[in-house]
């Protein structure tokens, strides 16, 4: 009974009681909702261009956080960099394109997927061979972005609300906004798509799998590398920073793996989900349920639909 | 041609780097400085190899099995994690381990634990010294009765290690603990543990934290809005961890038992015979910053092992067996500091047969928003409250673990 | 065999020219031995041969999308237009005008019919309104894709599928089809209308083809020429007439022997097909 | 023409659906097993214990995941959860019953994770591909969280961590800091050997065929009468069953002691790497795989220095970590181009080029 | 071999009855109000356009679909809504419009697989391999030896289907459907792709097994020539709708049917 009481009516009491801390709570689990759908949008473009599970999105969440940090270290200026640093990730595209791709066309998704984690482990390695294992802080002033606080104050307590977090909201809300554009209007969207579909009927039809793949490594680069800012500027930018990448996981499975809109929500619901779970259910239980909470949400969501939220129907027909 | 073999078990690569690089660059240069300056130790070159385990157990382990043919004077393990799985071992392949202020607290035992050592204060120890602090502040430690503790920690052995002697202490004086574990893959994500505090409004933080999770919850913390003159650390944020908090860091606290800087005659040493010769992989700057120095503060008691180990033995080139008694006649006095170039570096710090530890006091230090800045004495730990505790602990390892060895090493002092 | 039969007149423009070529998958499965074969300018020529004779690698080795499939052109030369096309990617091919109809469907599933058609006009430059202005054509082709334009392709029958991938590759504007097994699955009256559409395309705009089918009936019917490929080797080829009236032919591929259709119930367990070279 | 199979006619069924129907096929598989006991008296302790037992534990972990994901084509993501189940289960076996063999625990803690394993797979009825991976995922970090906060898993031990008390078979310690490298080598081995001998036995009959079925075409499977969630089910537990005895074996045998980081979700990735870059669906293939993924990078470690230091390059152990990385990086993908199939395909090619050398084809 | 498990039928029986059957995707009615029957022991040919619900109506028959209407009652008993492996252990087989082999399987192994459901030695024994384990193997081997045989297909006995080309594929699928010695087997467009020689040997088998085992069969097929050879009664159905059932004779005939689907006169 008291268990049931503790589960069932005490979190709730509690969310009434302190109205502005649940709003905190739901604020937090926003701002890391766009934080993750940052992540998992990487994910998606690749995957919607190409069927690649692309394990090393993490890595190059780094990797152009490290670019960036690292130029404006050697003195370019900050805007100089960041188009330097988009510049490398348009190279890094066409190299993995080109070397890594192209030889394993047609090929089954796992074997791609491994394929990435080869990458990963390369980039690793030449990453910190470059740039050293040490942690940088991410040149949030020069990039002008915005820091600080706004505290409300409501509900009998306070709000705060990060700059910061509002501006990677408006940020990952424009370029969302951009990308679903470009990949639904356009003919290299419905290419896109095409080519995750199969790549042998892709390329039966004329459609050029190199292009392609170069243009979506190349958009996602570009999300690496905001997302690379956001998550830099809020915990410092180091190879620890990979493995926030698989955050990313359960937001793709719940939105849908090729949907753009899909990596929002599920961000969203993602983090609004497992603040709320942690915040309010997490002492039950000692705390630390964040860790697989997202998961069994993901997986709740998943026995109802089996293809995520927004993700392509799962075609069974024989 | 007689040399004594140094392994050192480093991290500079994975999520740890950023405090691991830091160390390793410490501990190798102090010694690389005996070898350029002295020609070794009591004339016997050191061999230093570095051993990368990534802070991940396994290539930990990986680490020992590639070093244990070689005759290593001892291990440094450098992670918790990789320690707990070597200690059995010690006494079987007869390699002293050295867990310098962390590990096993019940390690301090020597007479159950002949080959482990944890120099000068176990996390207990430190735990006990923050609470003693804070107490203080608050005018005697009854004072906390009825105050919140959170304690944040990395959610793994390391991070658990003190929290049994939390929950103790919280009884006897009466204080409420709440814990925010931080889980190894969340280090950079922390906003739901700041946010509970936000709930809970503990009336002091305390972390245990390594790497990243540092510096993210410095970062955090200020983001939060927690007040920073409650927020307390054990032994291990560096200065850069600290940095990241911004200017909103100033007043946080940490522990500390050794000097910040390069002004001592051996870290100069340091600098002529190492860093200024290219032998070095620390920038210039980073020499004699907080990390380093623990280093430098971890070779020492390397470096003054096996001179005790020659001392007593008479022998040059000494083996693991001679250093395990060397460690064991440590005896780090003002005088010898000076002698070694360290005079005011740290605190005395004796060992003996049963006790490999030391118990040593230590003191608090706070960011100032641009470098730390002693703000006390040294704290003794309430050895009242840790002691039972430990010995308990202690003889608890040894039951579990059936057919642990009584032991046998003879003791090269009366104590 | 072949002195039997006339060989192909010379003069002729030729578009496609395949030189003796070797094929290899995975390194180890040595497919095509020695295939030669080419087709005129506006020809339709057709590709003959059982299961696993090599119709389908001969058409992919010359679209380039053996690759694809680890297969390894190890030998001999191919000529688009005068060019040589061995090394080029699909996608260039398709450009100079050269597209494959893929045997056994192949659309993109989880693309509606309409998008699907679509793709195929992926390297075309000429504009929407021509775009649209085709899609249109083809939804006259193939009725029954129009019904069907917003289905997804994965749900649509067997057939519809079929339709779909002829009109996809038609959406290129090609000036050359390679056609697999264009009949197979599709109801007789849709049959008929693929070769008939096959004989407009060819006559009204000149397209040329290359036919791999085991209606040996309806190819021989509308090819100008054709090629009997055994167990990778090219064994026969001459006219389309010639080859029909050829009694082995008609035996084996046609069904005509001694004038008349035989009923399938009357097959004996016991024949066994004579092979021109083994 | 060493290898070649003609001559050797096969005039029963049971010797023609013999696993290895090739007299050089088994010659080749006993001398490889002579070879590995005879290594238990050759070979030095860093060979066995850090090169050998974790190389065999790991095989053991690739072939229990390969018989999920290989055979039956559920992709998981929670090796390692399922390894640890093992390993928690035998330690509280063994600790609880210290007087019956630790042999015998090691054996049982599998069927923990067996039971474990099935009921994560439960929802993989309705969920396939890369969408079941939450599943598995959503067992990793549940089941590793339970580790860490379920003290009563270690004892209620100060260090939280497990480790491996003295156990002895016939007096002779084989778990434990007393064990030697060489008694622990061999009982991993025979172990390993004995299980893969059943996980060969299974892949190749009928339950093997209905595992490939449903991965190749599980509608067509399930037209042909074969239950899907049972056969699913049978897949996680046996292979649950593999992970958790390679996970008794990974800490007990091995380390000696291990905290609840050991199974994390690296370790998940870990093996299934080996496997896929060995081959899905083969059992030599998670062998191979291991090798590559665990002994390669050791062996790196070792040769680079010496490689590089001729040259006058000495470098620190973590420049050599790095090129570590990215070789291991580089290999991989270039093991994948060669032959996406997986080291085991590339022996079979291999095998099959001998047998019609010296021609090409 | 098996006990029957329900009522022995004998020739001429009504095998499976389809009753106002309908079906519906949504938007798309697949099928509307279709009703026919199957009796033992006949070969019945399902005809129709493209998309006129041939394949669909197998789907229902083979429990992979399941009717949003109607009913259908197979060996004298309706059939609740059920599983596919369901309707497989109840007796129907089937091979499908686009090849659904086991890909990476040899022929063996396929048409073993198709021996799943009769197979059921222990998972313990399975584990040693020895004992009943190896003895069911052995006799399953022998009955799908026998097939292999009879298909003639036994070159490529241990090749992975996957390489073999698309004519070999069909007869493995048919293969694979048999070993399952079903009561009803349903051929999706078991011809689809061949020449003519293939065809012919295709209708041999086809045939063959229909008389020595009595198996009853529902069969697609796009070339008239074979159904007309083949089947004892047609059913053509256009835009999911039933339009003629009879002997092929009398579908030949029929103008609706002419106009639908054949075009000219076969
Ligand atoms: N990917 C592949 N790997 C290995 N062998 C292959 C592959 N594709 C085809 N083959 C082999 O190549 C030979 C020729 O196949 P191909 O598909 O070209 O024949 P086809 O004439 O088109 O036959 P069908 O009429 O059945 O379509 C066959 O023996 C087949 O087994
Ligand atoms: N799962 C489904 N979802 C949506 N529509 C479907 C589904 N299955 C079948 N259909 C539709 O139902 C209609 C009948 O399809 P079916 O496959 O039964 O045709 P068919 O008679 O077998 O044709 P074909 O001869 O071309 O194989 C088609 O228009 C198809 O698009
Ligand atoms: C410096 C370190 C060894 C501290 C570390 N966090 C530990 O494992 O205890
Ligand atoms: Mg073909
Ligand atoms: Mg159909």
């Amino acid at each position: 009974m008291d268990i049931l009481y503790k589960v069932f009516v005490e979190p709730f009491l509690f969310m009434g009681e302190a109205p502005d801390l649940l709003i905190q709570t739901l604020w937090e689990g926003l701002v890391s909702g766009v934080l993750y759908a940052l992540i998992a949008l990487g994910f998606v473009l690749i995957f919607k261009a190409s069927g690649v599970f692309n394990f090393a999105q993490g890595i190059m969440v780094v990797f152009a956080a490290l670019i960036l940090v690292g130029l404006y270290e050697k003195g370019v200026p900050a805007f100089l960099a960041l188009i330097l640093a988009a510049v490398a990730m348009l190279v890094l595209a066409i190299v993995v394109e080109r070397v890594v791709l192209r030889p394993l066309v047609n090929q089954p998704d796992i074997i791609l997927f491994m394929a990435t984690f080869g990458l990963t482990y390369f980039l690793i390695g030449f990453g910190e061979l470059i740039f050293g294992g040490n942690p940088r802080e991410m040149i949030t002033d020069a990039l002008l972005l915005p820091q600080g606080t706004t505290e409300l104050d409501a509900f009998g307590g306070s709000i705060r609300l990060q700059h910061l977090d509002i501006a990677a909201a408006i940020i990952a809300s424009i370029m969302i906004g951009i990308l679903a554009v470009f990949f639904s209007k356009t003919r290299i969207g419905r290419a896109l798509r095409a080519v995750a579909d199969s790549h042998k009927a892709a390329l039966s039809v004329g459609i050029s799998l190199n292009q392609i793949w170069v243009i979506v490594w190349f958009a996602a680069g570009l999300v690496a590398l905001v997302a690379g800012i956001m998550w830099g500027a809020r915990s410092g930018v180091s190879f620890s920073l990979q493995i926030i990448a698989l955050k990313a996981l359960p937001v793709l499975i719940l939105g849908g793996f090729t949907s753009i809109p899909g990596a929002i929500i599920g961000g969203l619901i993602i983090g609004v989900g497992e603040k709320l779970g942690e915040f309010y259910w997490g002492p039950l239980v000692g705390g630390g349920i964040e860790t697989w909470l997202a998961y069994v949400i993901a997986l709740l969501f998943l026995l109802y639909r089996p293809q995520g939220l927004f993700g392509e129907k799962i075609i069974e027909r024989i | 041609q007689d040399s004594i073999y140094v392994p050192l078990f480093t991290y500079r690569t994975g999520a740890f780097a950023g405090s691991g690089t830091y160390i390793a660059d410490g501990m190798h240069d102090y010694l690389q400085m005996l070898n350029q300056r002295d020609g070794g130790i009591g004339g016997v070159k050191l061999v230093i190899e570095e051993c990368e385990t990534g802070y991940d157990t396994k290539k930990g382990v990986e680490c020992y099995e590639a070093v244990k043919g070689k005759n290593p004077v001892m291990v440094n393990p450098w992670s918790t994690g990789i320690t707990l799985p070597l200690i059995p071992r010690a006494s079987v392949d007869k390699i002293p381990i050295l867990s310098m202020a962390y590990g096993l607290s019940a390690s301090a035992r020597g007479d159950i634990f002949p080959w482990v050592f944890n120099p000068p204060a176990t996390y207990w120890d430190g735990l006990s010294m923050i609470i003693k602090y804070i107490g203080e502040k608050e005018g005697g430690l009854e004072k906390l009765k009825g105050k919140k503790i959170g304690f944040i920690h990395l959610d793994a052995a390391f991070g658990k290690e003190p929290i049994p002697l939390l929950q103790e202490l919280s009884k006897e004086i009466g204080f409420e603990v709440a814990l925010y574990p931080v889980a190894a893959q969340d280090m950079q994500n922390q906003s739901s543990q700041w946010l509970s505090a936000r709930r809970d409004r503990p009336d002091y933080m305390i972390m245990w934290g390594w790497g990243t999770m540092n510096g993210a919850a410095v970062k955090e913390a200020v983001r939060s809005g927690y007040p920073m003159d409650k927020f307390y650390s054990v032994w291990w944020p560096s200065e850069d961890d600290a940095k990241s908090g911004g200017a909103g860091a100033k007043g946080f606290k940490m522990l500390n038992w050794h000097a910040v800087g390069t002004n001592f005659p051996a870290l100069q040493d340091i600098q002529k015979h190492v860093v200024e010769k290219g032998l070095s992989k620390s920038p210039k700057e980073k020499v004699g910053e907080l990390l380093y120095n623990r280093g430098v503060y971890n070779s020492l008691l390397i470096a003054e092992g096996i001179a005790q180990a020659q001392k007593i033995t008479g022998k040059k080139a000494v083996t693991g067996e001679d250093v395990r008694r060397g460690i064991e006649n440590i005896k780090l006095d003002p005088a010898r500091l000076k002698e070694l170039g360290l005079e005011g570096f740290t605190e005395t710090l004796t060992l003996s047969c049963s006790d490999h530890n030391g118990h040593r006091p230590a003191f608090m230090q706070e960011w100032d928003g641009t470098k730390w800045v002693k703000i006390s004495d040294p704290i003794e730990p309430m050895t009242d409250r840790v002691k039972a505790q430990l010995d308990a602990a202690a003889k608890d390892y040894a039951e579990k673990n059936a057919g642990w060895p009584k032991r046998t090493e003879a003791c090269d002092k009366a104590s | 065999m072949s002195s039997a039969v006339q060989m192909q007149p010379a003069s002729a423009e030729t578009v496609l020219t395949v030189n003796n070529i070797e094929v290899v998958y995975d390194h180890v499965i040595l497919v095509l031995k020695g295939v030669s074969l080419t087709v005129p300018k506006g020809g339709i020529v057709a590709l003959l041969g059982a299961n696993g004779a090599g119709k389908t690698t001969t058409l992919k080795a010359i679209s380039n999308l053996l690759h694809a499939e680890r297969g390894e052109v190890t030998k001999g030369s191919i000529e688009f237009k005068g060019e040589r096309v061995d090394k080029l990617s699909p996608n260039e091919l398709v450009r100079r005008g050269c597209i494959q109809v893929l045997e056994g469907r192949h659309c993109f599933g989880h693309l509606t019919i309409e998008e699907n058609l679509l793709t195929g006009a992926f390297t075309r430059k000429d504009g929407n309104a021509a775009i649209k202005r085709d899609l249109e054509a083809i939804y006259e082709y193939f009725p029954r894709l129009k019904q069907r334009r917003t289905s997804m392709a994965g749900y649509t029958s067997g057939g519809e599928q079929q339709m779909c991938a002829i009109g996809r590759a038609m959406m290129s504007k090609p000036s050359m089809i390679l056609l697999d097994e264009p009949s197979m699955g599709l109801a007789p009256q849709i049959v008929e209308e693929i070769f008939e559409i096959v004989r407009i395309l060819n006559s009204s705009e000149g397209v040329s083809f290359l036919l791999a089918e085991q209606n040996t009936n309806m190819a021989l019917k509308y090819a100008t020429y054709g090629y009997i490929l055994e167990t990778g080797r090219v064994v026969m080829d001459g006219p389309a007439q010639a080859l029909r009236e050829n009694e082995d032919v008609k035996e084996f591929y046609l069904g005509v022997s001694e004038g008349d259709r035989k009923s399938f119930r009357a097959v004996k367990s016991y024949k066994r097909r004579k092979r021109w070279l083994a | 023409m060493l290898y070649r199979e003609a001559g050797q006619f096969k005039t029963n069924y049971v010797s023609d659906s013999a696993i290895f129907p090739l007299r050089q096929d088994r010659i080749g598989l006993g001398l490889i097993i002579l070879a590995a006991y005879a290594l238990a008296f050759l070979g030095n302790s860093f060979l066995l214990q850090a090169v050998m037992i974790p190389f065999l534990v790991f095989s053991l972990a690739s072939i229990g995941l390969n018989i999920l994901t290989g055979y039956t084509g559920l992709l998981s993501l929670g090796t390692g959860a399922f390894m640890g189940v093992g390993a928690y289960a035998c330690y509280k076996l063994m600790t609880a019953f210290p007087d019956v063999n630790v042999i015998i625990w090691i054996f049982v803690s599998g069927f923990f994770s067996a039971a474990i394993g099935a009921l994560f797979g439960l929802p993989s009825l309705r969920i396939k591909g890369f969408y079941l991976a939450v599943a598995t995922l959503a067992a990793q970090f549940f089941l590793q969280w339970c580790f860490i906060r379920i003290p009563w898993l270690v004892n209620y031990n100060v260090s939280g961590a497990l480790d491996a008390p003295l156990r002895t078979l016939f007096g002779i310690p084989i778990m434990g800091p007393n064990a030697t490298p060489q008694t622990r080598y061999l009982l991993v081995l025979t172990i390993v050997i004995v299980l893969t001998w059943l996980a060969s036995n299974l892949v190749h009959g009928r339950i093997g065929r209905m595992w490939i079925a449903i991965r190749d075409m599980d509608l067509a499977a399930e037209l042909m009468g074969i239950r899907p969630l049972q056969t699913k089910l049978l897949a996680f537990a046996v292979s649950s069953y593999y992970c958790g005895v390679a996970g008794a074996l990974l800490v007990f045998m091995w380390y000696g002691g291990a905290e609840y980081d050991v199974f994390n979700i690296n370790q998940s990735f870990f093996i299934l790497f080996m496997v896929i870059i060995g081959g899905l669906g083969s059992l030599i293939g998670s062998f191979f795989g291991a090798a590559l993924i665990f002994i390669l990078p050791i062996v790196l470690g070792i040769v680079l220095p010496a490689v590089l230091s001729p040259f006058g390059i000495s470098v620190g152990s973590d420049v050599i970590e790095h090129l570590r990385f990215m070789i291991v990086g580089a290999l991989i993908i270039f093991f994948l181009i060669v032959e996406p199939h997986g080291l085991a395909r590339l022996w079979q090619i291999g095998k099959q080029k001998l047998l019609v050398w010296p021609f090409p084809y | 071999m098996r006990a029957p498990d329900h009522p022995v039928m004998s020739k001429g029986d009504v095998l499976l009855a389809v009753e106002n059957v309908s079906l519906g995707f949504g938007g798309v009615k697949a099928l509307t109000d279709v009703s026919f029957d199957i009796r033992k022991s006949e070969i019945r040919a399902i005809i129709g356009p493209n998309g006129a619900g041939k394949t669909s109506m197998l789907n229902c028959i083979n429990g992979f679909y399941y009717p949003t209407e109607g009913r259908i009652t197979f060996k004298g008993v309706k059939r609740p809504k059920m599983r596919p492996y369901e309707a497989a252990r109840g007796g129907i087989a089937r091979t499908f419009q686009n090849v659904a082999l086991f890909k990476s399987m040899s022929t063996l192994d396929n048409i073993m697989a198709g021996r799943s459901i009769r197979m059921n030695s222990s998972f313990f024994w399975q584990l040693f391999r020895h004992g009943p384990a190896m003895k069911e193997e052995v006799e399953h081997r022998k009955f799908v030896e026998e097939i292999i045989d009879f298909l003639e297909i036994q070159h490529i006995r241990k090749t992975p289907v996957g390489r073999l080309p698309y004519g070999l594929q069909k007869r493995v699928e048919l293969g694979r459907a048999l070993a399952m010695e079903p009561d009803l087997l349903l051929l999706d467009e078991p011809m689809a792709g061949m020449n003519l020689e293939e065809k012919e040997d295709m209708s041999r088998f086809i045939l063959e097994v229909n008389q020595q085992y009595g198996t009853t069969i529902a069969l697609i097929e796009h070339d008239m020539g074979v159904v007309m050879d083949l089947s004892d009664r047609v059913v053509v159905l256009e835009y999911g709708r039933k339009i003629a059932d009879g002997t092929p004779d009398e579908v030949k005939r029929d103008q609706r049917v002419i106009d639908a689907y054949l075009g000219v006169a076969h």
